[in-house]
């Protein structure tokens, strides 16, 4: 009983962290049609960043990690500018093919600068608090808190302010939304911005429980196209909702069927469901 | 206070509009006739700043704007509400309106006035202020697109064939309520394809043909107007 | 691998296959930098082989730890550069070169612990590190010795990794142990560890077999520490105890009752003083054992190229290593090689050491 | 009945874009159905041309319920149509765009195409020769080799007629046909419909020229919000008091 | 100047070029490195085949690549097949697993076909590398056969192996210049230009989705033979995606959709990166802007780019039907 408490908590804190990334990737896919593969980059970036301020500047972390996650919005909203919006008009595989591109071109990036080697992120917090045998640290409980109030926050942004609902309306028409007035240009800058924030968010977050390295973004992107899927692209609960049921399946999984295979257990999930309802769970009929 | 000068625009290598002059002035309600095709919602366009003339000019107040953006174009008091509505299905009536006063987001008080007349003006949207924009039937749809336009309180509305789809009766509402508006200030450039209903509010009109400007004048010229009657008014 | 330079003098090209970029490109660039402090040294005199002076030039290619892309890097440097001894760090790099080192004619310098790979009757293949062989039983009497029998085994997704693991178990349960757990890691795939040590430490383990790169290797100790696991480490011979030091925060503290190999900074050979100030002065670093041994055993085939008389022919200079290593100058004995097998494994003294009370304590093997 | 629809209905989520519509088609004449945008039009052409299934009801054609046939079946048995917005390859010549529209009447597959048996040059002249003969029957022969993003509006249109007739259809739908065309090309192409229709096929197309309607079509049914509001001849159609409410407009009288 | 290089003698030239090449090069390395380029090749068209000429990109090729290597591997060295049955049963296979996975995954369009692929693919590479029972593992599989000879034909050295890789490849190119240029390539890019359309004029899309998929898939396939007799060592990572990317930047930089790309995009990345060992780690910082480049500013590739330009002098002397491989 032990053992499926603390292994609903680390499925918690992994799905939180999926969650996070799967926003930012479903969100962009939302209003601009993009799966942007190189989100997994900024994640990778995103936690580079946030070591570099913090070792060689000395900052505090939670400074670091706010100075980070601003500089990997802008990485984004470059990205936006530079590659897509040029690209606006284009096929889907000319989209895909760029993004790769940029991942291809970003991780060569980072080994460049910071190079191949583990990188380790201290952390302030690492206290270990047991509660009757379930073992919480304090990273992992930020971990959780923040990206459950991260998560909050976005969705009162979207839902409660005019700017938020801005992105909404562009994702559900974009002409219309000229139409009354909004530049689309500023909300397609704004929207990548927030993904960018989210994926520096999550990677900076598990960096202290993990290493940073230059290949760390690739399994987490993969497993954030899942989740999108799953929770239908484009939609903001389901993405929520998907990060955690990956994030649970896997540590469950693990220990009930095979660690060995508790990553193919997300992708077999997918196939799965793809191949029952090709259009994802949560989609809404029509093509 | 609009003057569209010579204007030509371009799909491709098709010029859907040749060389049109159009002037509408303040208080107007101005009616652009014409076949399918014929080039009227390209003008809409044209003027929204959806689409950059290939040639010749748009004014607002003697102010240049073809080549400004929408969104900016919105913001000096022209707003466009199109032919397939352009509404945001998932979203309720009542944040499609918030949405058309983006432009005036600051005042909450004032937007919160607007809202209250455009009910008034259309209490069906009232009662389905709740339900999301995608779920009404197609003259709902085409209020809650003209509310929204007001929204803004624009100086210049572009209403672009309204009534397309509506009931009769609703039709004729529709052109009440446009009257309406006019009278509280708001200049209307108006497409239709009901020509009579079109022409018996409007105070001039203009004629398309396969991207031409064929005829022009008042609507009691227009009235009169042999071949405009026979091609568009029947009888 | 004989080509005159500009200058009159002579080249011998020496090649190189390793993990340059990629998760383990760390590991990968420690181990040339052993090697590249040898080849400057070596070159500021060249060395005479029958009367001529020959420098070395090292080539090197990247593999990213694939077996396949060493396979491919050594036919190039084989045929694009004559090389006579190719260098590459992972047993699986070794596996795909011994399909053709023999008929390609080149020595492979294969730095692996695995044994294996000095088994399979390849006659130019020379294992660099001790044989892990060598610390299955010094490591499984410490342990069990110190904190009891139950042992759960986390070797990390690589070749030899699982190789290892295999190679413990049996003598693990020969010698009245149990293993309660066992499932490998894999450090590029996993975010958090959390999960995979959940499981392995409900079975109540005393000792973890943990080990790979030193970095991930240490937060997977950490981990276990904040899970509340009490026991021992044991650790692979890859993860070295002073790198996993630095990821735990300066303090051998929460790797108590760990045993691994010395760590080089720690050694007594003859030459590691000398070679630690060196490096620490060239890389600004303390080395790690990976470039003791390249440093040590470039010299060591430079000697045997000497003794056999020709830097050509792999054969002939494999022949003559043990030559070379009789004649290996004391200030370059990083390491202490007496001998090199019959089947090719350098036989070295192994060194370990356990943490004990928060130090590193040299433990004695019989 | 040539082609029959029985109680047709498709649904899209909580919407009904056609309900319950009963219509029959005769052959060689022309149909045609009218009503306002939304009104069901496009979405009763996917139903009977097999791209949409059902909600509910039947189509059948020459007696045979083709209602849960896929397009492609349904095209082999001759039910052709055109899309309101016509996809042609813009960067291939017409020719090369409608030599595709016979390949359903041909058996070569991978075999015959790896190999280039006796089978796939016999099939290959056959299309080129069902090509060549529907471009010079809508009039295209001096655009057989321009490339598409270089001919115009009214020719697309003539290219999109042109593929569907290289199915070898016995019905044809065409959605919109002259929709962006100007009077004077809408004469031309409604010649070139009729001249179909004298050539033995049967037509049902839309439109919202009612001018062209209304001298073209031999029967008209009326869709408004997806259900059948009336159904006859031009003259009955004018007349009828629902459809002008509906959608030929309330004050005006066409 | 552009009469010179028209399609025959461009074609003529590139293979007497192949065929002196083992003849002018200066080391057995370079006749290596043509060798897997021609390997590679292989795998590219059948990409091109798909993605190019269907409008489906597959991003598991590498996937069925490292199915065609296991396979064979697999036959020769447990199965104790002999080369040549287990040289003609893995592309079979191959086959056979993407006609299984094409009836799935082709029930998905556009991006969603784009990221089920992506997972079939990792999925793959996932299977190979925990199955060790069957694969081996992270260890691979070692001691795979080289070609045996064919008759007195020894295929042993490097310049034989050359030599069969490249006949193969002839085979190949011919084969999807075939299809490509009869009717079976035409019902493909009809449905590349508009499912819907294509539907309606009587193609069944989904066999022929499935017969581009399951071609692509052999293609990988004997891509996947002739690597793993040819290197004779084989790992899992040669499922991994990023082969896929790799065999997409080839496509992708020769032009997608052309006859002559995947030759093109091939031989200059190849080669390029090979002069650029000495920033080998770092071969990303120019391939990934280059591919990204490449989508912005010339969708079909450098042969795209070449096409527009012969097209430009050409049609100067006469107006000129376009050719198939030619159009968007
Ligand atoms: N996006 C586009 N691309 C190419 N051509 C277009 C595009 N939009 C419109 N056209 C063409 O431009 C011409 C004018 O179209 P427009 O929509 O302005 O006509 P309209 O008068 O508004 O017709 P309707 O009464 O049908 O609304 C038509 O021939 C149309 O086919
Ligand atoms: N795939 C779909 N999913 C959801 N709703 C759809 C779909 N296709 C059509 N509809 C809806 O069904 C209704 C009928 O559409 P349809 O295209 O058949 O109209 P139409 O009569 O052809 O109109 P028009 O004259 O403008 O072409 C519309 O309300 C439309 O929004
Ligand atoms: C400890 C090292 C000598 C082991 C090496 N990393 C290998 O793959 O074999
Ligand atoms: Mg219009
Ligand atoms: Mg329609």
């Amino acid at each position: 009983m032990d053992v499926l408490l603390q292994q609903l908590f680390n499925g918690l804190t992994i799905g939180s962290v999926y969650s996070l990334v799967a926003l930012g990737l479903t969100l962009v896919y939302g209003i601009l049609h993009i799966p942007n593969f190189a989100h997994g980059a900024l994640y990778m970036v995103g936690a580079y960043i946030t070591y570099t301020i913090m070792t060689s500047l000395g900052l505090h972390y939670l400074l670091s990690i706010l100075t980070s996650i601003i500089a990997v919005g802008m990485i984004s909203v470059l990205m936006e500018r530079l590659v897509f919006h040029p690209l606006k008009d284009s096929t889907p595989i000319q989209h895909k093919v760029a993004a790769i591109g940029m991942l291809l071109f970003l991780e060569s990036f980072a080994q460049l600068i910071w190079g191949a080697d583990y990188q380790q992120m201290e952390t302030p917090f690492g206290q270990v608090i047991d509660f009757f045998g379930l073992t919480v640290t304090m990273q992992r409980l930020i971990i959780v808190i923040t990206a459950v109030v991260a998560m909050i926050l976005l969705y009162l942004f979207l839902k409660k302010t005019f700017t938020g609902a801005t992105i909404i309306a562009m994702a559900q028409n974009r002409e219309g939304a000229h139409l009354v007035g909004i530049n689309t240009n500023k909300v397609a800058m704004l929207t990548f911005f927030i993904s960018g924030v989210l994926a520096a968010l999550g990677a900076s977050l598990t960096s202290p429980i993990n290493l940073v390295f230059p290949s760390m973004g690739h399994l987490v992107i993969l497993k954030a196209f899942v989740i999108i899927i799953i929770g239908g692209m484009g939609s903001i609960p389901g993405a929520i909702l998907g990060g955690y049921i990956i994030g649970f399946s896997e540590s469950i999984g693990a220990t009930y069927i095979s660690s060995d295979y508790s990553d193919i257990i997300s992708f077999a999930l997918l196939v799965i469901i793809l191949t029952i309802k090709p259009q994802g769970i949560f989609s809404k009929g029509g093509v | 206070m609009l003057d569209l000068k010579n204007v030509s625009v371009k799909y491709g290598n098709f010029t859907a509009i040749k060389d049109i002059n159009i002037r509408v002035d303040k208080g107007e309600i101005v009616v652009l006739l014409g076949a399918n095709g014929a080039g009227k919602s390209t003008t809409f366009r044209t003027i929204s700043g959806l689409k950059t003339p290939f040639k010749g000019n748009v004014l607002l107040e003697d102010d240049l704007i073809d080549n400004k953006p929408p969104d900016k174009i919105v913001k000096q008091g022209i707003v466009q509400c199109a032919e397939d509505r352009k509404l945001f299905p998932e979203m309720s009536v009542q944040e499609n309106m918030m949405m058309g006063a983006y432009i005036h987001r600051k005042k909450k008080n004032k937007i919160k006035q607007t809202l209250k007349e455009v009910y008034k003006l259309f209490p069906v949207l009232y009662e389905k202020r709740k339900n999301p924009a995608g779920s009404l039937s197609g003259g709902q749809q085409q209020m809650l697109a003209i509310g929204r336009a007001l929204m803004s309180k624009p100086k210049l509305m572009l209403l672009d064939e309204p009534s397309i789809g509506l009931a009769p009766l609703i039709v004729e509402q529709m052109f009440e309520s446009i009257k309406q508006i006019n009278k509280e200030g708001t200049t209307i450039l108006l497409a239709e394809q009901n020509a009579h209903a079109a022409l018996s509010i409007a105070d001039k009109g203009y004629v398309y043909e396969n991207g031409n400007i064929v005829v022009e004048g008042s609507s009691k010229e227009l009235f009169a107007n042999e071949e405009v009657r026979k091609a568009y008014i029947g009888a | 691998g004989e080509e005159t330079g500009g200058d009159g003098e002579a080249v011998v090209n020496i090649g190189y296959t390793g993990p340059l970029s990629g998760a383990a490109a760390y590991y990968g660039e420690n181990t040339l930098n052993g090697l590249k402090m040898a080849v400057e040294e070596i070159n500021e005199e060249g060395f005479e082989v029958n009367g001529t002076t020959y420098t070395i030039s090292l080539e090197t290619l990247d593999d990213q730890y694939l077996p396949n892309e060493a396979a491919a890097n050594a036919r190039r440097l084989v045929q694009e550069y004559n090389t006579p001894i190719i260098y590459t760090p992972h047993s699986g790099g070794v596996n795909a070169l011994q399909v053709f080192n023999e008929q390609e004619n080149f020595i492979i310098g294969a730095y692996t612990s695995e044994p294996a790979i000095t088994e399979t009757g390849n006659t130019l293949t020379v294992r660099i590190p001790p044989s892990y062989a060598g610390y299955v039983e010094p490591f499984t009497k410490y342990m069990m010795d110190r904190f009891g029998n139950k042992l759960a085994a986390l070797p990390p997704v690589t070749q030899y990794g699982k190789d290892w693991a295999e190679g413990l178990i049996p003598h693990w349960e020969e010698q009245g142990g149990e293993v309660v757990h066992n499932a490998s890691i894999d450090f590029s795939k996993d975010t958090d560890f959390f999960t995979i040590l959940t499981n392995a430490l409900e079975k109540d383990p005393d000792v973890l077999l943990i080990g790979g790169a030193s970095e991930p290797t240490a937060k997977v100790a950490q981990q276990a520490r904040e899970l509340g696991y009490e026991g021992g480490f044991m650790i692979m011979d890859q993860a070295k105890l002073d790198e996993m030091k630095k990821v735990m925060g300066e303090t051998y503290e929460p790797l108590e009752g760990s045993i691994g190999t010395m760590p080089l900074i720690n050694a007594d050979y003859p030459g590691t003083d000398e070679f630690v100030e060196k490096y620490r002065e060239k890389y600004g670093e303390d080395p790690g054992s990976e470039a003791g041994f390249h440093y040590v055993s470039m010299y060591i085939f430079v000697e045997a190229m000497k003794e056999a008389g020709n830097v050509e022919d792999a054969k002939v200079i494999y022949e003559n290593i043990q030559a070379g290593l009789d004649s290996l100058p004391e200030d370059k004995k990083v390491y202490n090689i007496p001998n090199i097998d019959e089947n090719g494994g350098f036989e070295i003294d192994t060194r370990i050491a356990a943490i004990e009370d928060g130090e590193i304590v040299p433990k004695e093997v019989e | 009945m040539f082609l029959e629809t029985k109680r047709l209905t498709k649904q899209f989520g909580g919407l009904f874009a056609v309900k319950d519509v009963d219509f029959s088609i005769e052959e060689g004449k022309i149909n045609a159905i009218i009503g306002p945008n939304g009104a069901g039009k496009s979405t009763f052409f996917n139903l009977v041309s097999g791209l949409y299934r059902p909600t509910s009801g039947q189509v059948l054609f020459k007696g045979k319920d083709i209602s849960n046939l896929k397009a492609n079946k349904v095209a082999k048995l001759g039910v052709a149509r055109t899309f309101q917005t016509t996809h042609l390859f813009e960067q291939a010549t017409v020719f090369d765009n409608v030599i595709v529209g016979h390949r359903l009447r041909t058996k070569a597959n991978l075999f015959d195409s790896i190999f280039h048996t006796k089978r796939l040059k016999r099939e290959e002249e056959q299309c080129k020769e069902k090509a060549l003969e529907v471009l010079q029957f809508v009039g295209l022969e001096h655009a057989v080799d321009h490339l598409v993003a270089n001919i115009s509006q009214e020719e697309k249109k003539r290219v999109a007629f042109a593929l569907a007739l290289a199915t070898d259809p016995e019905i044809v739908f065409l959605d919109e046909p002259t929709a962006g065309i100007n009077p004077d090309e809408t004469a031309e192409l409604s010649e070139l419909i009729e001249k179909m229709a004298e050539n033995g096929l049967t037509i049902c197309l839309i439109e919202h020229k009612m001018q062209m309607i209304m001298n073209l079509a031999e029967q008209i049914m009326v869709l408004n919000y997806g259900e059948k509001i009336a159904q006859g001849t031009p003259e009955e159609i004018n007349r009828n008091e629902e459809v002008i409410k509906a959608y030929l407009g309330g004050s005006t009288s066409a | 100047m552009a009469a010179f290089f028209n399609k025959r003698n461009i074609v003529v030239g590139f293979i007497l070029l192949a065929v002196i090449f083992p003849f002018i090069t200066r080391n057995d390395y370079f006749l290596h490195v043509m060798t897997l380029a021609f390997i590679w090749m292989i795998a590219v068209y059948g990409l091109n085949l798909l993605a190019g000429y269907t409008g489906y990109l597959s991003l598991a090729h590498a996937g069925f690549f490292a199915i065609g290597a296991y396979a064979f591997g697999l036959l020769t060295v447990k199965a104790g097949f002999g080369f040549w049955p287990a040289f003609l049963l893995a592309p079979i296979i191959t086959t056979a697993m993407g006609f299984l996975i094409g009836l799935i995954a082709l029930r998905t369009k556009e991006h969603f076909f784009a990221i089920y692929t992506l997972c079939v693919g990792y999925i793959i590479y996932l299977v190979i590398d925990k199955w060790e029972g069957l694969t081996g593992g992270v260890r691979g599989l070692i001691g795979i056969p080289a070609p045996s000879s064919i008759g007195p034909l020894t295929l042993s050295t490097p310049i034989a192996q050359y030599y069969f890789v490249f006949v193969i490849l002839l085979l190949v190119i011919f084969v999807i210049y075939r299809i490509i240029h009869s009717l079976t390539g035409r019902t493909f890019i009809a449905i590349r230009n508009s499912e819907e359309l294509a539907l309606s004029l009587g193609i069944s899309t989904t066999k022929n989705k499935l017969i581009s998929f399951v071609l692509s898939t052999f293609f990988a396939g004997i891509a996947g033979v002739l690597y793993a007799c040819f290197i004779r060592f084989i790992g899992p990572d040669i499922g991994n995606l990023n082969i896929t990317f790799d065999l997409l930047t080839y496509m992708i930089v020769g032009g997608i959709g052309t006859m002559s790309g995947p030759i093109v995009g091939t031989l200059l990345i190849v080669w390029l990166s090979q002069n650029l060992q000495f920033l080998q780690d770092y071969r990303m910082l120019i391939f990934g802007p280059l591919l990204t480049l490449m989508v912005i500013f010339s969708p079909r590739g450098i042969s795209g780019l070449f096409a527009l330009w012969s097209a430009k002098r050409t049609r100067k002397l006469k107006p000129k039907t376009s050719n198939v491989e030619e159009q968007a």
